[in-house]
């Protein structure tokens, strides 16, 4: 779908990472989390291409006033890398952006009965909210997050308001545990057995120790990529990833955008 | 009154001149929820080989000033897969579909043409002898008259259908490309394929794209285009299809005046995905708002 | 430790790599208050040939998406009144000064080598052979490698001074340019010149530039630029100058690591009159930083 | 020169016409009317060259408290007619800007005595108001403005204000006489005689009939030009005219930017 949004704000919520709420279309709340958006920063062609951001929320506003009408927002966390990034970072309210939304496939929820373990390392934890909200309806939810200083972390009091156990690390140890945010999980995931599944987004090479510790342990578990990306719906064939079948002589690419952003870690090809 | 919107590339008939280019549009089904389909003048199809290719490692993308380099490598599903899984989709619409292709040697081009031959649902083909991303592969026949020509009689030995050479602009003289093909019986020339371009990331000191090179397309190169179209419009008598940083009416119409009979629409449709079709309808608008009555009124109407 | 931030391009030895290209920075002095002259590296000026020129109708320039298109048609004052007008203030500064010229036979090109021989404020040569914008000028010598050659060679002969040549964008293969200039005795390479253009005004119908077509400098042409530069390197020994849409020290960073010794500054300056002067200060920044000892430990050094 | 400065209001003055005004550093206070700035719109490559703009009027506001600084102001008179001005358009109070300038040579005021008989057309003008505002210190000043309608008539107030007489006409007699701008100078030439200098700005068929008349009567005129300019100061040769002693073997060009914007009607080509 192709929309328009206003920007109803627009904030730094740790420094270099922002949160933005922007108007949506009703839509939208069948979108599910994991699924991602594209924005066109500017009505300029500087920057060129849409960007890609995951869900943090979508809800709704009651009608202000009587007569009036409600409201369904979609918020994003992003974090400033870049130019796009940087630009948006000077949005105000009022602003508007252009949207292409929702784009591929979410996580899937599975068996309500098994408890859901969230790892988040970084900005990584944008799409895990939308999840957790879902998750929790049903399920018992934990989180891991994890960065590289305690400016890193961030939400974690929304995570804590759903009723979420939360296990901070740091590398740098100012905040919560020092440690990779893996190394934590393990240990705790060492303590009980049971029925679970994980759901992590984050740095490479994050999703893939989590990817190990879930193969050792034989664990379900989805992770959410992050790739270039030019259209964000399967044409432009620039956000492939090697899947599990890939080969030299047999490829086996799969569109990040169209196949993903979430995939079962074993349709993936880890080094 | 409803201007006259259609055009002819030899004996194909298109509603009007807005045509997807090769790689930016898929196999059209990608694109059906946002555009009708129906609106715009024709679909090119991914570059086709005879076999599946995997295509290039990646990054394969990156944004450049007004731009983008790809470097996709020319991955595609291959001519069976095409012919089984794509062509269904493509039944089901009006809108002709042409398929982009290439190949390794002359005789791969050939035996592509003639499986094609026979496929209903191919309007017609654009032959890329143009992308600059496969080390064995086109660069050769796109950089060099002669074997541009030997490429075309072969394919042309094999197809009835509208046969397009899509030119590469990282050429010397393309004019020189483009009188070489005509001559080889092509029934329309396409050009800009991308310009050969690269980009470094400070930070890892590497390449942002894991094939190094890329193609350049988007905005930045119009006025590459733009050039080479007027050259080639004034330099033959075949339809010349416009391509380069068309991102909206005024920019196909520009390619319009400077000699091309229709244009494609490429990087475009990543920024907006129903672009090919806003563009078909303000193209249509601008004909109705100054009294042109048909499209061909405007085509090489440039005054220089 | 401030870095090293010297280099050679043949015998010259330049403060740092940062030099403002041809056509966009006048003779220097328009720019003296905006800018620290000392500064930067070197200045090249303004196209120059044997009679005064006074280049091609208006309008000469146009904005196009992250570039512009320049048909100034070389208009400049001539050997004789630069001699007379322009030195005295390139006497009054230590920075280099590099003539750019160009010639419309081979004789002109080594009779303008000859006369700049004996004037002391010339610090070297920069021989345009890639302009497009003049029918019978550049392009031919600029787009065959042997007639690329032969004014090397003739401007050689006439000049002991650093012989830098200028390539064109607008050939299908700039290494085998590249490698002919070399051999014909050049002392360095710089590149690019501009990508040849076009823009098309819909309302009035006409091209926008008088001149029909134009060159395309600025950030869209970067891309094609650092690959052009990158596949130049690696082919030669010289010195390589990087030319094309630099903007800012992070372009110009990127240019040393796909082995350019040097670079220059062109439509930036239009931007930004001080932006030579911010570009080589942010470099030795980022050396600084980065405890990188000089220059030279970047150059060429992406690992592909 | 180069400096930033901070929006401090951007209004429609006229359907397509904005005024705007920026904040200048003290050395502005020193331009003369007819001088121009280069802006640069955003910080973005798109759009990427600066645009020119003629002075409208400079001025110092009082400090607002005690203890705050007096702020000198440029303000500007624009019409949107592409992309960059359109841009310029959407600015608000606050949003910062490039700015390059005083550029150019600017009207010489003469002989004090004489009467001053000002000509603008549409957007044209823009620079003739800082000029009349210095002009009326010492000397009798006529305003002959001219547009295709009545939304092209601009700012008669303020010169009014400043007691300068002002006849308008516009093409389509919407407002004040029918007809073009120089036959209604020229007419009211016509009527008296004495020691006069014509200044003008406007587009190019409208300064070629002042010109005629200039010379018919002998007149001293100077014109302010516009011409597609990049660096704004000599540099890249793209804004030059044909000087008076321009023939196909004896070129004469001048720069817009850099010799002129204005210049004597003498000192050009007229075809
Ligand atoms: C499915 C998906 C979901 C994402 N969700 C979020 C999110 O919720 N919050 C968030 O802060 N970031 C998210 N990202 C990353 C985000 O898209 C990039 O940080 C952003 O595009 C950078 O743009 P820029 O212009 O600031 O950076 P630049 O470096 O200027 O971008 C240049 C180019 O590189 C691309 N690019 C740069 N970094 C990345 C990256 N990590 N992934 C993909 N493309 C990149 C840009 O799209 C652009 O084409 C997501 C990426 C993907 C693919
Ligand atoms: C010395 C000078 C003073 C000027 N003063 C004013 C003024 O006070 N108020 C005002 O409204 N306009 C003025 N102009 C014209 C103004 O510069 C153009 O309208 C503006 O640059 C258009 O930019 P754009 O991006 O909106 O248009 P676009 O059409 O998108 O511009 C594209 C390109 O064309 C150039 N261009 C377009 N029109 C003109 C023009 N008429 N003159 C010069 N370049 C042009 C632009 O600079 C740009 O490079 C002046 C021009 C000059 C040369
Ligand atoms: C991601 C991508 C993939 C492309 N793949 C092909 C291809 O398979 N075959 C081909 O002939 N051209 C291909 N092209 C080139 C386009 O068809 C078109 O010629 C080029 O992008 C210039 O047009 P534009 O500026 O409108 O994008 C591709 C372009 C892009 C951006
Ligand atoms: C207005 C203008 C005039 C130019 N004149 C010359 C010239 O006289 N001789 C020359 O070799 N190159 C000339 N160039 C090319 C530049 O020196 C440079 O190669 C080109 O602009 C690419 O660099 P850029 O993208 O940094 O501008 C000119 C470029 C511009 C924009
Ligand atoms: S982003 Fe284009 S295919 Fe995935
Ligand atoms: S604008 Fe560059 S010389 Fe006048």
């Amino acid at each position: 779908m192709l929309f328009k949004s206003m920007v109803l704000s627009n904030h730094e919520v740790s420094p270099g990472y922002y949160r933005m709420r922007v108007t949506a279309p009703p839509e939208l709340l069948s979108a599910s989390p994991g699924q991602f958006v594209m924005v066109k920063v500017r009505d300029s062609i500087d920057p060129l291409l849409r960007r890609p951001f995951g869900i943090f929320d979508i809800g709704v506003l009651p009608a202000a006033y009587d007569g009036g009408c409600e409201q369904v927002y979609l918020e994003m966390l992003y974090k400033v890398v870049g130019k796009g990034t940087a630009m948006m970072a000077t949005l105000h309210n009022g602003d508007v952006l252009d949207f292409l939304a929702p784009l591929g496939n979410g996580f899937r929820m599975g068996n309500p009965q098994g408890e859901k373990v969230l790892v988040g390392g970084g900005i990584g934890l944008a799409p895990l909210y939308f999840l957790a909200k879902k998750l929790v309806e049903n399920s018992k939810v934990r989180l891991f997050i994890g960065g590289r200083t305690r400016e890193d972390i961030l939400c974690v009091t929304e995570f804590e308001r759903l009723g979420i156990e939360t296990y901070v690390s740091t590398d740098d140890g100012t905040l919560g545990a020092c440690g990779l945010v893996t190394e934590v999980m393990e240990r705790h995931l060492t303590e009980d057995g049971g029925d679970k599944t994980i759901f992590s987004c984050g740095p490479m090479p994050m999703l893939q120790a989590v990817a190990d510790i879930a193969r050792r342990r034989s664990i379900a578990c989805q992770v959410s990529l992050e790739a270039h990306m030019a259209c964000g719906m399967g044409a432009c064939l620039g956000c492939v990833v090697k899947g599990s079948e890939h080969g030299d002589s047999h490829p086996d690419y799969r569109c990040v955008c169209k196949e993903g952003p979430v995939f079962n870690f074993q349709q993936l090809m880890w080094v | 009154m409803k201007p006259d919107m259609s055009v002819e590339i030899g004996s194909l008939k298109l509603r009007n001149p807005v045509i997807t280019a090769s790689g930016t549009f898929g196999y059209g089904e990608e694109f059906k929820d946002y555009l009708n389909l129906e609106e715009i003048g024709a679909i090119i199809t991914k570059g086709l080989s005879l076999k599946p290719r995997a295509g290039n490692p990646t990054p394969r993308i990156v944004e450049t000033p007004a731009g983008m380099l790809n470097a996709i490598g020319l991955q595609n599903v291959g001519v069976d897969a095409f012919i089984e899984k794509k062509t269904p989709f493509l039944r089901t619409i009006s809108t002709p579909a042409i398929v982009n292709l290439f190949g390794n040697t002359i005789e791969e081009y050939a035996e592509l043409a003639s499986r094609l031959e026979q496929v209903p649902e191919v309007a017609g083909i654009e032959v890329n002898i143009s992308c600059p991303n496969v080390k064995q592969g086109g660069i050769v026949f796109g950089t060099d008259p002669k074997a541009a020509a030997t490429v075309v009689r072969a394919v042309r030995s094999e197809t009835t259908k509208p046969l397009i050479v899509k030119l590469s602009p990282n050429v010397t003289d393309v004019v020189e490309m483009a009188v070489a093909c005509a001559e080889a019986q092509a029934d329309a020339l396409s050009l800009i394929n991308t310009l050969t371009g690269m980009a470094v990331d400070l930070r890892t000191r590497r390449p942002v794209l894991a094939n190094v090179t890329g193609g350049l397309s988007g905005p930045a190169i119009k006025p590459v285009a733009l050039r080479m179209v007027w050259q080639v419009a004034k330099a033959v008598t075949l339809p010349v299809i416009g391509i380069g940083g068309i991102m909206n009416a005024t920019d196909a119409l520009e390619f319009i005046l400077a000699g091309a009979t229709a244009i494609q629409v490429g990087t475009a449709n990543f920024l907006d995905p129903a672009a090919a079709g806003i563009i078909a309808r303000e193209m249509e608008q601008y004909l109705a708002e100054n009294g042109i009555a048909a499209i061909g009124e405007l085509r090489g109407a440039l005054q220089v």
